[in-house]
C-alpha cells in the first residue's frame, strides 16, 4: 500500500468559514481527516468574572456581546433568571413585547445561519438574499430600542421602550412579506441537486449520541427528539401561541437545513398571532424597587435561544451584584460532537458540517 | 505582410486586455445585480474604472516570495499559466477574414496546448510551499485532467459532421444549420466540462474560498496572482469564443439577417455565452471533489460517447442524414 | 466582604423551608385555562412576594403532564430578608415536587447508601426543582446509579457550573431525564486548597468539556478526565481567575 | 436538473428587481429617533449625583462638580465632565438614570478618529454636539403628571 504521511493543517482562528475565532487542528491523510481538535479561547472576555462586581442592569449589556447574532434572547435569559429568583410579576404588555422581539430574533439568526452556510456550501447569492431580509428586522429593532445588534433592550420586571406608534403593524407587514420570500428561498436552495448531493447524507449521528454530548436546539431535534423549552418548559407567555415543532428525521445536513427553515416559518406563526392578540394598554414596567436586591437563593433557567438551550445559573447572596453567574452556552455544548463527526469526512465535508452545527464563538467563548 | 504577423498579435493582446479589463468589471456588475446590488460604482463614471484601479493596485502592491518557496519554480508558474491561455487564440475564426493561423489541426492544437495550464497551476501549488495551497494544485490537477477527457470527447460529434479539424471549416459547415441543435446533447456536455476547464463555479475547487481560502494562489501577491487572474479570464475569452465557433456558428447569422455585419454576430453570441457563465457563477453551490470525479466519469464521459455514437448512427440515415 | 454567612445559601433556604414558614396565604385559587389576570396577592411583609401565572395551571388540569413534572408553584421563591428572619411563620404548603424528591432519595439512600445524602430539598425559585447535595467520596457511585437506574435514567446534562463559596468550593449539575421527563439538581461540595472533585466524564460527554472549563476557571481537578487542560485561558496561564482571591493581573481593568 | 434550472430562473428574475443598498457615503442615512448615538450634555441642567458615572458598566464617564459660584444657592455645579469613547459601548443606561435629562443620546453616530486621544471628549465637545437630539428620551426625570406612565 503506498505510504501517506498524514499532515497538520490549521484551520483557523482566521479562517473564512469558521463562524469568528475558532481553530481547528487537523490531522488530515490526503484529503480525509483523521483527527480533529477544536482550540477555542480567542474570544473570551470573562463576562462572569465581570458580572460578579456589576448591578444586573449593568449585565445586560454585555450579554448583548455573548451571541451577539440574537441578543435579545441573552437579555432574556439572564433578566428572566432574575425575574424568577425575586419573583416578580411582569405586566402584559412587556411579555409581548419580549415575545415579539425574541421572534424577530430567532429569524434574524436564522437568516444569518441560512446565509453563512450557503456561503460555506459555495453559492453566492443566498447570503445576500438573507442579509436583505434580515436588514429589515434590524431596522424594525432600531426603531424599537435604538440599536441594530446590540439591543439593551430588556430590563428586570420589564422592557425598556414601549413600541413606538405603528411598529407593530410594520411587524405585521413584515411577517407577510417574509412567508412570500420564503418560497424563493426553497425555490433556489431546497430543490438545489447539487446543495442536495452535499447535505444530504453527511454529519449523521443518532439520538442516544446527541443526547451523551448534551446537544440542544435544532442539532438534537434534527435526530428525532421533540425538545423545544418553548414547548416543554413553557416561559413567559408562550402557551398562549400554537406552534409546533419541526423535527428531523435521518439527522443529516439536510434535515438540519429543512428543520431551521421550518423554524423560521414557525417563528412567523407565533409574530402573526402575537400582533394579532397585543394587548391595547398596559405598561411595560412592572413594580421594581430603585435599587434591585435579589434574594438570596440560586436558580438555573433555560430558555430557548435560536441555537438551542441558554441557561443561566445565578447564585445571589442577597446583594444587587450576583454571588455568581454561570451561562449554559448551547453552541459551547453543541461545539463537542465536532471531532467525533468529522473522523473520515475530508475538507469539504468539514465546512459543511460546521456550518451544520452552527455556532457563534462569542458564546463557546462567551 | 510580416509587419501585420508583428502587430496583429499585438492588437490581439491588446483587444484581450481590454476584454479582460471589462469582463471583471461585468462579471461584478452582473452578479451584483443579481444579489441585489449595484455593483462597483466608486471608481471612475458607473465603476468603468474600477478594474484598471485594481490592476493598478496589484502592480504597487509588494512581491512577496515566500522564504521557503521554490523561488524558480514559484516565478515560473504563473507563465506557464498565462501563455498557453493566450497562445491559444491564434487559431480561433473571428470572422471569414479575421484569423491569425487557419491550419488543418485547429481543434486539436486548442485542445493539446489549453491542457498545458494544468501544469502552470500545479506548480504554482506546489512551489508556494503553503498546505493550502498544495491542496488546491492537488485538486485542480485531479479536477482538469477528468474534465479535459468530456470536453475532447464531446467535440468529435461535430468533427464526424464536419469531416475536418479546421475551425474555418467547421464554421462554413454551420451555414444553415448550427451545430447546437443537432449536437445538442454534445453541446451540454461540453459547456458543464468548459466550465470546470475554467475552474468555475460550480467546479471552482482548487480556489474554493470557503474551504482552502485561496488555492493554489494563497501564496501570490502583487502581479503575479494578477497573471493567475489575467491566465483565467483570458481562459474565459478563449472558451467562450470556441463555444460560438463550434456551437452557434462562429460569424454566421441566424435566419439570413446578413446585413448586420459578421464581427457583431460574432460579439453577439461570445457575450450570450459570458453572461451565462457568470450567471451561473451567480447561482450555484460547489459540488465535492469525489462528486466531481464520478461526475465526470460516470455522467459526462458516457455522454459524449453515446453522442458519438448517435452522430455516426445518423450520419448513415439519408434524410436527417445530410444535417450530420 | 460582608460579615460571613454562617451558613451558606443552600443551607438557610432549606431552613426557611422546613423549620419555618413564612406567613404569606397562598390562596390559589382556580382560573379558567386560557384566561390569565393579575391574582389577588396578599400583602405580606415582603416587598415582591407574588403568585406566579403558572400557579393557574396547577389548578387545572388542562395540561396532561403528570402533577409530579408539573412547573406550577404555589408561591414563590422570595424569602425573608435573611437579617430578619421570623421563626413563627406558617410551614410552607408542601411543594408538589415534594413527592418526586423523596422518590429520589429512597432510590440513592437504598443503592448508594444512606450517608451518600447531605441534604434534600426542593428549590421553590427555580420552577420547584429538587435538589440533593452529595458527599464528594459517594460522588461517583451516585452518579453511576442518576445514569444507569432505571427508576431515575437522567441521560441529559442540561448544565454543571462551578461556584465559589469561599468557604468551599462547589459543583452544581442539573440533569434531566428524557425518558421519566423530569429533572434534578446535585451540589457536591469540596474544600478550597487543594479541590478535588471525580469527573462525571465517563458517564455523559457532554460533561468532557465543562469539566475542563471549571477546572480552567476554578481550579477544581478533576480525577479521571482524560485530558485535563485548559479550555478558555491560554495554556501558560497562572492562576484560576474566577476564584474570589485571583488577583487580576492589572488592576486599572 | 430542475432544481438548477428553476434556481437559474429565481437568479435571473432578481436582476430586475430594485437595489436595496443604500448609497452611505454620498448621502447621509438618517437613523431613527430613538437611535443611540454620541451623547449630548448639557451643563446647566447637571446637578452633579454622580447617577450616571456609577451605573456606567464600562465606569468610562469621569466627572468633577464644584461649590455653585454665587453663595446663597447650595447644591453642586458641573466642572468638567468627559466621556472616554474608547470603551464606551453607547448602551443607553446613562440616559436612563439621569434625573435632570443634562446627558442625552443624539442620532448621530460618525466617532471614526485618526489617533486615540481624540476619543476622550470633554464638556465642551459633548454640549456643541447638538444636532438632531433624540425626541422621546427613557429617563429616570419625573414625567408631567398624567404624562405616559413608563
Amino acid at each position: 500500500m503506498l505510504r501517506t504521511e498524514e499532515m497538520l493543517l490549521n484551520v483557523g482562528p482566521q479562517h473564512p468559514s469558521t463562524h469568528g475565532v475558532l481553530r481547528l487542528i487537523v490531522k488530515i491523510d490526503g484529503e480525509t481527516i483523521v483527527d480533529a481538535e477544536p482550540v477555542i479561547g480567542y474570544l473570551h472576555r470573562g463576562t462572569e468574572k465581570l458580572a460578579e462586581d456589576l448591578n444586573y442592569t449593568q449585565i445586560i449589556p454585555y450579554t448583548d456581546r455573548m451571541d451577539y447574532l440574537s441578543a435579545m434572547t441573552n437579555n432574556y435569559a439572564i433578566v428572566h433568571a432574575t425575574e424568577q429568583l425575586m419573583g416578580l410579576e411582569i405586566p402584559e404588555r412587556a411579555e409581548f413585547l419580549r415575545v415579539i422581539v425574541m421572534e424577530l430574533n430567532r429569524i434574524a439568526s436564522h437568516l444569518v445561519w441560512m446565509g453563512t452556510y450557503l456561503l460555506d456550501i459555495g453559492a453566492m447569492s443566498p447570503f445576500l438574499y438573507a442579509f436583505r431580509d434580515r436588514e429589515q428586522i434590524l431596522n424594525l429593532f432600531n426603531e424599537l430600542c435604538g440599536a441594530r445588534i446590540t439591543y439593551n433592550y430588556m430590563r428586570v420586571g420589564g422592557v425598556k421602550w414601549d413600541a413606538p406608534p405603528g411598529w407593530i403593524d410594520k411587524v405585521g407587514e413584515f411577517v407577510q412579506y417574509m412567508k412570500k420570500q420564503m418560497d424563493e428561498y426553497h425555490g433556489l436552495i431546497t430543490g438545489n441537486e447539487i446543495f442536495i448531493q452535499r447535505t444530504k447524507g453527511i454529519g449523521i449521528y443518532d439520538r442516544e449520541t446527541a443526547i451523551q454530548f448534551g446537544l440542544s436546539g435544532a442539532n438534537l431535534r434534527v435526530t428525532g427528539v421533540k425538545w423545544d423549552l418553548r414547548k416543554n418548559q413553557p416561559y413567559s407567555i408562550y402557551e398562549r401561541f400554537d406552534f409546533d415543532v419541526p423535527v428531523g428525521q435521518t439527522g443529516d445536513l439536510y434535515d438540519k437545513y429543512l428543520c431551521r427553515m421550518q423554524e423560521i416559518v414557525e417563528s412567523l406563526k407565533i409574530l402573526e398571532q402575537a400582533v394579532e392578540q397585543f394587548p391595547e394598554g398596559g405598561s411595560t414596567m412592572g413594580k421594581v424597587p430603585r435599587v434591585l436586591r435579589v434574594p438570596e437563593g440560586e436558580i438555573y433557567v433555560g430558555i430557548e435561544s435560536p441555537r438551542g438551550e441558554l441557561g443561566c445559573h445565578i447564585v445571589s447572596k442577597g446583594k444587587d451584584k450576583p454571588w455568581r453567574l454561570k451561562f449554559r452556552r448551547p453552541s459551547f455544548y453543541n461545539l463537542q460532537i465536532l471531532p467525533t463527526l468529522l473522523k473520515g469526512e475530508n475538507i469539504s465535508n468539514l465546512v459543511a458540517i460546521l456550518g451544520g452545527i452552527d455556532i457563534v464563538l462569542g458564546e463557546v467563548d462567551c | 505582410m510580416n509587419l501585420m504577423m508583428v502587430v496583429g498579435p499585438v492588437l490581439l493582446l491588446f483587444i484581450v486586455l481590454g476584454f479582460v479589463t471589462y469582463a471583471i468589471l461585468f462579471e461584478r456588475k452582473v452578479i451584483g445585480w443579481i444579489q441585489n446590488r449595484i455593483g462597483p460604482n466608486r471608481v471612475g463614471p458607473w465603476g468603468l474604472l474600477q478594474t484598471v484601479a485594481d490592476v493598478f493596485k496589484l502592480l504597487i502592491k509588494e512581491d512577496i516570495i515566500p522564504a521557503k518557496a521554490d523561488e524558480s519554480l514559484f516565478r515560473l508558474a504563473p507563465v506557464i499559466a498565462f501563455v498557453p491561455a493566450f497562445a491559444v487564440l491564434a487559431v480561433i475564426p473571428f470572422t471569414e477574414k479575421i484569423q491569425f493561423a487557419d491550419f488543418a489541426v485547429g481543434l486539436l492544437y486548442y485542445m493539446a496546448i489549453s491542457s498545458i495550464t494544468i501544469i502552470g497551476i500545479l506548480v504554482g501549488g506546489w512551489a508556494s510551499n503553503n498546505k493550502y495551497a498544495l491542496l488546491g494544485g492537488m485538486r485542480s490537477a485531479a479536477q482538469m485532467i477528468s474534465y479535459e477527457i468530456p470536453l475532447v470527447m464531446s467535440v468529435v460529434g461535430i468533427i464526424m459532421s464536419v469531416g475536418s479539424l479546421n475551425l474555418h471549416e467547421i464554421v462554413e459547415a454551420q451555414q444553415k444549420v448550427w451545430f447546437i441543435f443537432p449536437q445538442f446533447v454534445g453541446f451540454a456536455v461540453f459547456l458543464i466540462a468548459s466550465i470546470s476547464e475554467l475552474n468555475r463555479t460550480p467546479f471552482d475547487l482548487p480556489e474554493a474560498e470557503s474551504e482552502l481560502v485561496a488555492g493554489y494562489h494563497v501564496e501570490y501577491t502583487g502581479f503575479r496572482f494578477a497573471f493567475f487572474m489575467l491566465a483565467e479570464y483570458v481562459y474565459v475569452f478563449a472558451m467562450a469564443s470556441l463555444t460560438t465557433v463550434l456551437y452557434l456558428g462562429g460569424w454566421n447569422a441566424p435566419f439570413g439577417l446578413t446585413f448586420i455585419p459578421p464581427i457583431v454576430w460574432f460579439i453577439l453570441k461570445f457575450s450570450l455565452i459570458v453572461f451565462f457563465l457568470f450567471w451561473v457563477r451567480a447561482t450555484m453551490p460547489r459540488i465535492r471533489v469525489d462528486q466531481l470525479m464520478q461526475f465526470a466519469w460516470k455522467v459526462l464521459l458516457p455522454l459524449a460517447l453515446a453522442n458519438i455514437f448517435i452522430t455516426a448512427v445518423f450520419k448513415e440515415i439519408p434524410v436527417i442524414g445530410k444535417f450530420y | 466582604m460582608t460579615e460571613k454567612e454562617k451558613r451558606d445559601p443552600a443551607s438557610s433556604e432549606e431552613a426557611g423551608e422546613t423549620l419555618s414558614a413564612d406567613n404569606r396565604a397562598q390562596d390559589v385559587s382556580p382560573k379558567q385555562p386560557g384566561k390569565r389576570e393579575e391574582t389577588d396577592r396578599t400583602d405580606s411583609d415582603r416587598p415582591q412576594s407574588s403568585q406566579k401565572q403558572e400557579a393557574a395551571r396547577e389548578a387545572t388540569p388542562k395540561t396532561p403532564r403528570p402533577a409530579a413534572a408539573g412547573r406550577a408553584r404555589p408561591a414563590a421563591g422570595a424569602r425573608n430578608r435573611p437579617a430578619v428572619k421570623k421563626e413563627e411563620e406558617k410551614p410552607l404548603e408542601p411543594s408538589p415536587l415534594e413527592p418526586v424528591l423523596n422518590r429520589f432519595v429512597e432510590i440513592i439512600k437504598e443503592k448508594a447508601g444512606a450517608e451518600a445524602i447531605e441534604e434534600a430539598y426542593v428549590n421553590r425559585a427555580g420552577r420547584h426543582l429538587p435538589v440533593l447535595v452529595i458527599k464528594r467520596e459517594s460522588w461517583p457511585s451516585v452518579a453511576g446509579l442518576l445514569k444507569e437506574d432505571p427508576g431515575l435514567s437522567f441521560d441529559y446534562v442540561r448544565n454543571l457550573s462551578g461556584v465559589d463559596y469561599e468557604t468551599h468550593m462547589e459543583v452544581v449539575y442539573h440533569l434531566y431525564s428524557f425518558a421519566h421527563s423530569h429533572q434534578i439538581g446535585i451540589r457536591v461540595k469540596t474544600d478550597r486548597e487543594e479541590s478535588r472533585m471525580p469527573s462525571v466524564q465517563h458517564l455523559w460527554k457532554a460533561a468532557d468539556w465543562n469539566e475542563r472549563e471549571i477546572y480552567d476557571l476554578l481550579g477544581i481537578r478533576f480525577e479521571g478526565h482524560p485530558n485535563l487542560k485548559r479550555i478558555l485561558m491560554p495554556d501558560d496561564w497562572v492562576g484560576h481567575p474566577l476564584r474570589k482571591d485571583y488577583e487580576p493581573l492589572d488592576k486599572e481593568v | 436538473m430542475f432544481g438548477l434550472v428553476k434556481g437559474l430562473g429565481i437568479t435571473l428574475k432578481n436582476m430586475t428587481k430594485p437595489k436595496v443598498t443604500y448609497s452611505y457615503p454620498d448621502e447621509p442615512l438618517e437613523m431613527p429617533d430613538r437611535f443611540r448615538g454620541i451623547q449630548h450634555f448639557d451643563p446647566e441642567k447637571c446637578i452633579v449625583c454622580n447617577q450616571c458615572a456609577r451605573i456606567c458598566p464600562t465606569d468610562c464617564i469621569t466627572l468633577t462638580g464644584k461649590k455653585h459660584p454665587d453663595p446663597e444657592k447650595k447644591g453642586k455645579v458641573i466642572d468638567t465632565y468627559d466621556i472616554n469613547f474608547e470603551i464606551c459601548i453607547l448602551c443607553d443606561l446613562c440616559t436612563e438614570v439621569c434625573p435632570t435629562e443634562a446627558i442625552v443620546m443624539t442620532n448621530n453616530y460618525e466617532l471614526a478618529v485618526y489617533s486615540r486621544d481624540e476619543l476622550f471628549k470633554d464638556l465642551e465637545w459633548l454640549h456643541n454636539n447638538n444636532t438632531n437630539i433624540r425626541v422621546e428620551n427613557n429617563s429616570a426625570k419625573p414625567k408631567a403628571p398624567g404624562g405616559k406612565s413608563s
